[in-house]
C-alpha cells in the first residue's frame, strides 16, 4: 500500500461523499462508517488510491458514502471483485465492506477462498444478524431459534462464527470490533490495514429497525475487550476465545505473518519478465 | 484423410500428433480433428488428419484410410470411411468381416511391437510408420521429431522409436505394394507458417491484445487457454490466478478492469451460465470484459468434449433486465488469434462485456496457419478521464463518469487518478454513478447504454465472405461452421451452382452494414449452424423478417460439407 | 384516483391501505399501486388508489387527487395531477406555488395532529379522514377498521385513532365545501370478493396447486411470496427453507422434484440470472420445476423496486446449449393464483422447469378479484413408471427413464418405487439415463426434448383476448401490462378504433395455435411492453417474421394507457 | 431412514448397476465405491430406499455404478439437491459422494451451509487433492506449492482442511477415511449413516494418473487410526487432531447429538395440520 501520502496532514472531511447516508436513524452502520473515516485519516491515505468495494445490503452503500474510489458489486461477491482488482493494482489500497448475508450466505464461499488465498485486503464486516435492506429475515449470523417472517417457527441453523470461519479458512489477522465502540473500531482498521494479507474484521453493527435482538443494548452487556494477556499467535487459544458466547470479546483474536496474495503473483511474475512481442515471436518459431 | 481410433489411453491422439508435426514439416496443408471420451480413461478417441496440397477448412467428411486399434473403433468410424477407402486393422485386436466396399489390411501392430521389437508401447510408432509410408512422409522428418520427443529418456528409447517406425514403413512396403497411395505433393508456400490449436492462437491472441490478467476455473474444452497463459503470462508481468468457481473468475475480471487491466476468463458452457449476473454487472457499471465461451454440446452438462455451436442464445439474452454485450466469433483457427484482439479493443472501446464464442472444433484442432504478423496487431484503449474536466467530465467537482455523451461512451477513470474518483454500480445511476431511480435517468441512461451497442455495430471487425458476390443464393453462417461451408461453396461452384456465403465475426449487436445488402439481396438464403433451434437464424429472422432456411445439425459433432451442398442443390432447383 | 405521497417510513403506505380496505368494503371495484425506495428508511414512496364503479385493470394515468406529505413528494408527483386536478399538502412541511391548472388546500395535517389531537403519530389517519371524505367513504368501515388494527393495543390508542379520523373528515367538511368531490357509486356486484395483492394470489395458487416445498433466498419484491409461504405452508404439512442463495434454491427444488414432491422458488431478476444452470440441469434430467420471477427494472440491481418487463429474454433463451422450458406470464393479480396452478402443471406433466414471470406491478399493487373458486382447480400430476413395465418401460429389466415416445414425456418413477431405480443427470443420456454420447443419442434425445415443447405449446392455457375480433389492428402484449391494453382498447372504441388484443399466458413456447392466426390477420401489430429492446415483439417477429410496432416504456414505471392510445391513433390513420 | 428392509439378506451385487466404473486403473475411487457397497449391504438398504447424489467429477461418476436411485447434478451443487431432496422426502437415505473440487471449491458456500443445516445425510468427499476429470489442476486440498499447469509456480492458497471446516461449520459428525483401508472406510460410512445429522467423511481417494504427491504410497505412510482413547465429543480435541499433519488420523474425530434438519421442518409442521381447502378458504375469508 502507498504510504508516500502520509505526508499530507488530511481531515475527515477528505473522506467524506457529499452523498447522505440513508440509513435508519440510529442504524450501526453510521458508527462503521465513522470509524472507517476516522481509519483512513489517521493513515494517511490518498482518497485517489484507496478503493472502497461492497456487496448489496444496507451496509454495501458506504462506497457512496466514502470521497474515494468505489465499487459497489452485486450480492455476495466482494472478495472476487476485491481479488481481481489487487491482482491488477496491488499497490491501491482496498477496503471491503458488506453484510453478514452479503459475506456468508451467499458470499461464504468466496470468503473461504479469500481467507485461502490472504489476500491484502481488509474485509469490514457489518454484522447485523438480519438482512437489512430485504426488510429483515434471518441471516447466517442469527442465532438459533431467531424468528423473522421467513422463519416464523425458529431459525434452525446453527449460527455461523465469522472468526472461527476466518481462522479456519486460514485468514491472517483476525479481529471483532463493535459500531458501539468506534474508536476502538478505528484503531482495529488501522491495524488491519497495517497487517499484510487478509485482514478480517466482524462488526456488531445493530439493526434497530429489524433485528430486535441483536440491539446495542444486547452487545453493551456482553462486549468485552480481549484480556492483556492474550496471546493472538496461538490460533488454538484465538479459537477458544472465539468461541465464547459471554463474553463477547472485542480485540484482535489472532495475527500471522505469511506472504500474501500479492507475494505470490510478484513471485509469478519474477518467472521471467520478457516484452510481449518477444514472447510472442518465441512462441511463433516454436509452433513451426 | 486418415483417421486414427482407439481406446483412450492407448496413445491414439500422440500417434496423430507425430504424424501431423511430420506432415507440416513438410510442406502439407494440414488439419486436425480429435474427439476424446469426458472419462480420463477408457473410452472412444480418435484424431484425424487432413493433408492435402491446398488450402483445409474442415476436417472432412469422408475418410481415404481408417486405422483402428480395435473392435470399438472399428464399429463406431467405418461408416465414415469412403467407398473403396483403405481400413487398417490391429489384426491382435479383431477381425472385421470383408467388404467389396474398401481395401483392408491387417496389420499386427501388437503383434509386431510385441515380438519383433519387444517394445510393446511401440505399437503407436508402429502406426505412425504405416500412415507416414502410405502418405509418403519423409522418415527424416518423422526421426528428427523422435529424437525430439525421446531424447530427454536417452538414446535407447530413441533407437526403439525409430526401429518401431521403420517397422511399420516396412510392413508398408513389404505387404501393400509398397508405394505411397495417397501421397500429396507440397502446397503453395503461403509464407511462415504455425501449427496450432484454436486455444493456443485465441490464448496468443489475448497476450497480444495486451491481457495481463488470467482469471480461470478449469473446464473442458477451455482449460488449456487457461493453462497456456498460465506457462506464459508471467513472462510479460502478467498473472493467472485459479478461481473457486467461474462467477468468482468473471468477478476478478471485472475487479481487475476497474482497475485498468485488460482481464480475461475462458469458460464453457456451463460457465458462461453461471456468469450471467457478473456479465450484467459489467453492462451496467460499463466496464470492459472478456469472456471467452469454448462451446460443447449442452445442455447441462451434456457431452463435454463434443463440439456444438449452442450458447449463441445465452450470449446474446444471457442476464436479466436490457443488458448490452458484444459477442464475436472466429472463423477459423487463425482467426481465434485476431478476434482475442478484437474482443480487446470493443471491450475497451465501448466498455462493457465481450463474449467470444470458439467451439470445440476451433479449440481442439490443430491448423497450419499463416505465422501472426504482430506488426498488424492494433490495440484501441479506453477513452480515459481527463483531469483538466475534458471531455464533459465533471459537474461541480465531481466527475461526471457516466456523462451522456453522442456515442453513449464516457470517459472513465481509473484508481490513482486525482479527481476521477466514482462508484462502479450495478444500480441504476446518474451521470456521476449516484444511484438514480427517477424516470428520466432510467430510460437516459439504458439509451445511453445502447448508444454503445449501435457503434460498436458500426465498428465491427470484417466479415468472412466467401464465394461470388451475384449468387442469387447465400448463406449465412458463424464460427467453425464456417470452413464447412467454404468448402461447399467450392464444391456447388464444381457443380455449377453459383452461391455466396458471409459469416460476421460480429454476431451481436448484428453488424447491419455487413449482414443487411447481404440477406436482402439473395433470393433465398441458408443458416447451417450447429445446434438444434437455429440460434443465429432466429436471430437473422428477428431482425430480417425473413425467411430463411435452418441446416440444423446437432449430434455433438461438426456439420458435413456435403450436407450443406445437399442443401444448396436442394434450394438450387428453386432458384434456378 | 388519489395519490398519497411522502417520505418512506412515514406510514404513507399504511394510510393508503387502510383507505383501500374501507373502499372495497364499501363495495367499490379497487386497484393500488405502491413504489417504494430500494432504501428502508429515507426515500421518497407513495401509494396510489383508483376506486371506480367498473372493473379496473390498471393503476391509471392520471391523479384527480395528490396528497404530498412533503416538498419532494409535490416536486416528483405533481406533473402526474391532471389539469383541475386537486391538490392537497400538509402545510407545516412547505408550500408549493399557486397555479391556475389545479385546487389546491393547505391541510395542517401535523398541525392538527400535534396541537388539537396531542398524538404526532396520527397525521396519517387525519391524511385517511381527508380521502375518505373526498370518496365519500363510509365512516364506520373506518372505525371498523381501526379498532381490528389498533385493538390489541387498548381502547385508547383506538380512540385516538378516531379522533384522527374525524379531525379529517371534520377539515374537509368545513374548509373544502363540505360535499364529496369524487364520490363513485357501489360497483356492479361480481360475486365474492377478495383483496389481495399479486404476490399473495400467486402464493395461494402454489398452495392450491399442490406446491409443498419451498424454496428461496429473500429478494424484493418476491419476498413476501416466501414470507407469506412460510407462515402457511407448514398448515398443509410442506415447509419452507431459507437457502443461501439462489443456485442452491433452484437446486433444492430440483431434488425436492425427483423426490416426487410439487417444489417451488420465488425471485426476481439477479436470483434468475443465477439460476440458469440448475434450469439447464432440470431440462436435462427432465424433472419438474417451478420457477417465478417477480420481475424489477434491471439491467444487475438496477432499480429493485420498479417495475419492468425485462426477463423475458432470460427466461426463454437463458441457458447454455439447447434449453426446453415453459414461460408462463400472468396478466393480472387475478391470474397470479390461476397461473400458479398451470405453471404447476405443465410442469408436471412436460417434466421441465417452468418460468412464471410475474413482475413489480402485480406483485406488489392489491387488487379487488373474485375469490378464487377452488372447484375450478385442476391438478394434473406427472406421468408415472408402472412396475409392470406399461408404457415401454424397461429394457432387459432396467427401467428405461427417458424412453422415446410419441409426444416425448416418458414415465418417471421416483424413489421408493421398485424397479424404478434409474441416474438423473445432466450428461447427455440414453433412454436408460447413462451417459452416451454418440451423434444418434444425441440428436434423437434432443429431438424428445424438444416434442415436449411441442406439446406444452399446444396444452398452453387460454389467451387473454380483449377487443373487436374484425378489428384490422392487433395489440399483443403480455403480463401486466395487458391491463394497461384493456383500457386504451376501451378508450380507442370510444374514439371510434376498433382494436383487438391479445395477451397469451405462455410465452414460451409461443403458442401458434392461439398466437399465429390473431398475427397473420391483422394489418397492424402493436407490441407494447416495459422493456427497452421489445423483447416479446422480438420472438413474435422471429416466429412470425412481419414488422410489428414496438411500443416500449422504459422508465421504471408501467406503460401508460395514453402511450398506447396514442399509438393506436397512431396506427388507424394508416389502417383506416 | 428406513430399516424395515434389513429383514432381507442382500448381497454386494445387489448394490451394484451393470455400468463398469470408467476410471484409470489404480484410482482410488474403486476403494470408495466397494466399501459404499460394503455399507450398504451391512445396513441392508433396500435399492429403491436409496438416492445417491454427486456432483461433476471423475468421483461424481459413482450414481452411475450403484443399482439404488441416483442423482448426478452439475458440478458444485450435491447439497443443495440433497438438502431438497431430504425436505421432500425425509424417509429416504440419502448418500452424498463427489470430489474435493465439486466440495470445496465451487461448491464450498454450500458445504457450509448443509453443516449449518445439520442436514441428516452421509457425504463421503472423494478427496484425491485435484480435479482429476479435467485433467490434473490444483484443488482446494491440494498442498501449499503443488505444481500444475494451472500453477506452474506452484499453487500460493493455503489448503482446506476439510475436517476443519466441517467442524467449524456446524458439522455433527467429522470423520476421515482412506481408500486404501476398505474395511475401515466402510465401517465409518456405517457409523455415518447411522449417525443423525450430517456425516462429513473426508476420504483420502488417490488419483495415480494426476496427481503424483498424495498417492497411496504417500498415505500409507501418514496414516494412522485415532488414538482408542481419542474423545469424539470433545470439539476442541477434534480440531486439534484435525489440525495434525503428521500422522494423518483416520477415524470419527467428533460426533455431536443435535437436532437434524429435518427435525426442524418436521417441528414447522407440528405447527398445525389442516387441509389445503380449508387452509385457503379460511385465507380467502380473512382478505375479503
Ligand atoms: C443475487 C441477489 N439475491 C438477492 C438479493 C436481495 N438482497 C439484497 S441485500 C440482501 C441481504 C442483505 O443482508 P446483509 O448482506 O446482511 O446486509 P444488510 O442489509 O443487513 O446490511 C439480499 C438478500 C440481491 N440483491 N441479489
Ligand atoms: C460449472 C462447471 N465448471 C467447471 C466444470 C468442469 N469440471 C468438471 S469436474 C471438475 C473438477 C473435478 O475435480 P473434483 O471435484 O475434485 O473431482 P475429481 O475429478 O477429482 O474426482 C471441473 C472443474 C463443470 N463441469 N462445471
Ligand atoms: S434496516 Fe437496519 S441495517 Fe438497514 S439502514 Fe435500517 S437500521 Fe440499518
Ligand atoms: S484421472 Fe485420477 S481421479 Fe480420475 S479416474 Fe483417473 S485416477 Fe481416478
Ligand atoms: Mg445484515
Ligand atoms: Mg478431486
Amino acid at each position: 500500500m502507498l504510504d508516500s501520502t502520509a505526508l499530507i496532514e488530511r481531515t475527515l472531511e477528505d473522506y467524506k461523499s457529499d452523498e447522505k447516508p440513508t440509513w435508519c436513524p440510529g442504524c450501526g452502520d453510521f458508527g462503521v462508517l465513522n470509524a472507517a473515516y476516522n481509519a483512513m485519516r489517521e493513515k494517511g491515505f490518498d482518497p485517489k488510491d484507496v478503493v472502497v468495494v461492497s456487496g448489496i445490503g444496507c451496509s454495501s452503500r458506504i462506497p457512496f458514502f466514502v470521497a474515494t474510489y468505489g465499487f459497489h458489486g452485486v450480492h455476495g461477491r466482494t472478495m472476487p471483485i476485491a481479488t481481481g482488482l489487487r491482482a491488477a493494482r496491488p499497490e491501491l489500497s482496498v477496503l471491503v465492506m458488506g453484510g453478514d448475508g452479503d459475506a456468508f450466505a451467499i458470499g461464504g464461499g468466496h470468503f473461504l477462498h479469500a481467507a485461502r488465498r490472504n489476500l491484502d485486503v481488509t474485509y469490514l464486516i457489518m454484522d447485523n444478524s438480519i438482512y437489512g435492506l430485504t426488510k429483515g429475515q434471518t441471516s447466517p449470523t442469527s442465532r438459533v431459534g431467531f424468528t423473522t417472517k421467513t422463519t416464523p417457527h425458529g431459525s434452525a441453523d446453527r449460527s455461523v462464527n465469522p472468526l472461527l470461519l476466518a481462522l479456519t479458512a486460514g485468514a491472517t489477522f483476525v479481529a471483532r470490533g463493535f459500531s458501539g465502540q468506534p474508536k476502538e473500531l478505528a484503531d482495529l482498521i488501522v491495524q488491519g490495514i497495517d497487517h499484510k494479507g487478509l485482514s478480517i474484521i466482524d462488526v456488531y453493527s445493530p439493526c434497530p429497525t429489524f433485528n430486535k435482538v441483536n440491539t446495542f443494548k444486547f452487545y453493551r452487556e456482553l462486549v468485552e475487550a480481549l484480556p492483556q494477556d492474550h496471546d493472538a499467535a496461538d490460533l488454538g487459544e484465538a479459537m477458544l476465545k472465539a468461541r465464547s458466547e459471554d463474553p463477547l470479546y472485542v480485540g484482535v483474536f489472532y495475527r500471522e505473518e505469511a506472504p500474501s496474495f500479492e507475494e505470490g503473483l510478484e513471485g509469478q511474475k519474477a518467472a521471467g519478465e520478457t516484452d510481449a512481442h518477444d514472447l510472442l515471436e518465441g512462441l511463433f518459431d516454436r509452433f513451426s | 484423410m486418415v483417421r486414427i481410433a482407439g481406446e483412450s489411453g492407448e496413445g491414439v491422439i500422440s500417434t496423430g500428433e507425430l504424424v501431423a508435426q511430420a506432415a507440416a514439416r513438410a510442406g502439407y496443408e494440414l488439419l486436425t480433428f480429435k474427439t476424446y471420451p469426458a472419462e480420463i480413461k477408457g473410452g472412444h478417441t480418435l484424431i484425424q488428419l487432413r493433408l492435402s496440397d491446398r488450402r483445409l477448412y474442415t476436417q472432412g467428411d469422408q475418410l481415404d484410410v481408417l486405422l483402428a486399434f480395435n473392435q470399438e473403433a472399428y464399429d463406431k468410424n467405418v461408416a465414415d470411411l469412403k467407398p473403396g477407402g483403405l481400413l487398417i486393422y490391429d489384426s491382435a485386436e479383431f477381425t472385421p468381416p470383408e467388404s467389396g466396399d474398401r481395401q483392408q489390411y491387417a496389420v499386427p501392430l501388437t503383434e509386431i511391437a510385441r515380438s519383433q521389437l519387444k517394445f510393446e508401447l511401440g505399437k503407436n510408432v508402429v502406426a505412425v510408420g504405416v500412415v507416414a509410408a502410405l502418405f509418403d512422409l519423409p522418415k527424416e522428418q518423422l526421426v528428427r521429431l523422435l529424437q525430439e520427443k525421446f531424447g530427454r529418456k536417452g538414446e535407447d528409447v530413441v533407437a526403439k522409436n525409430v526401429a518401431a517406425l521403420e517397422a511399420g514403413i516396412r510392413y508398408v512396403q513389404d505387404q501393400m505394394g509398397g508405394k505411397p497411395l495417397f501421397a500429396v505433393g507440397a502446397a503453395e508456400h503461403r509464407g511462415e507458417m504455425v501449427v496450432v490449436s484454436g486455444n493456443q492462437a485465441l490464448a496468443m491472441g489475448a497476450i497480444a491484445a495486451g491481457c495481463r490478467n488470467y482469471f480461470g476455473y478449469p473446464i473442458t474444452p477451455a482449460t488449456d487457454i487457461m493453462e497456456f497463459l498460465a506457462a506464459h503470462l508471467s513472462k510479460v508481468g502478467g498473472s493467472v490466478v485459479q478461481a473457486e468457481d467461474e462467477i468468482a473468475a468473471a468477478g476478478m475480471v471485472l475487479g481487475a478492469s476497474y482497475g485498468g487491466v485488460r482481464a480475461m476468463t475462458a469458460t464453457s458452457g456451463p460457465g458462461l451460465s453461471l456468469m450471467v449476473e457478473m456479465l450484467g454487472l459489467g453492462a451496467m457499471a460499463e466496464l470492459p470484459a472478456v469472456v471467452v465461451d469454448v462451446q460443447r454440446a449442452g445442455p447441462s452438462t451434456g457431452m463435454p468434449t463434443k463440439h456444438e455451436q449452442g450458447d449463441l442464445k445465452l450470449a446474446v439474452s444471457g442476464g436479466h433486465g436490457e443488458v448490452p454485450r458484444i459477442v464475436l466469433a472466429p472463423t477459423s483457427v487463425e482467426d481465434c488469434f485476431w478476434q482475442a484482439i478484437n474482443a480487446f479493443n470493443l471491450a475497451e472501446q465501448y466498455q462493457m462485456p465481450v463474449i467470444l464464442l470458439s467451439d470445440t472444433v476451433l479449440a481442439t484442432r490443430t491448423e497450419k496457419i499463416p505465422r501472426p504478423d504482430l506488426s498488424k496487431v492494433e490495440l484501441k484503449g479506453r477513452l480515459l478521464y481527463q483531469a483538466d474536466g475534458s471531455g464533459n467530465g465533471h459537474e461541480g467537482g465531481r466527475f461526471k463518469r457516466y456523462s451522456f455523451t453522442a456515442t453513449g461512451v464516457s470517459p472513465m477513470s481509473v484508481p490513482g487518478q486525482a479527481g476521477g474518483q466514482y462508484v462502479a454500480t450495478g444500480l441504476e445511476h446518474g451521470e456521476l454513478g449516484r444511484p438514480r431511480y427517477d424516470p428520466d435517468t432510467h430510460s437516459r441512461m439504458t439509451e445511453k447504454r445502447f448508444r454503445k451497442l449501435a457503434a460498436a455495430a458500426a465498428d465491427a471487425p470484417p466479415a468472412d465472405l466467401y464465394g461470388d458476390p451475384s449468387a442469387e443464393i447465400g448463406i449465412v453462417t458463424w464460427g467453425s461452421t464456417m470452413g464447412a461451408v467454404v468448402e461447399a461453396v467450392d464444391l456447388a461452384r464444381e457443380k455449377g451452382i453459383a452461391v455466396e456465403a458471409l459469416a460476421p465475426r460480429m454476431l451481436w449487436p448484428i453488424p447491419d452494414r455487413q449482414v443487411g445488402e447481404f440477406v436482402r439481396s439473395k433470393k433465398v438464403l441458408i443458416v447451417p449452424e450447429v445446434n438444434y433451434s437455429g440460434q443465429f437464424a432466429d436471430l437473422l429472422a428477428a431482425r430480417y423478417k425473413r425467411d430463411v432456411v435452418k441446416l440444423s445439425s446437432y449430434g455433438g459433432t461438426p456439420i458435413k460439407v456435403a450436407r450443406i451442398v445437399k442443401a444448396i442443390e436442394e434450394v438450387g432447383q428453386h432458384v434456378g
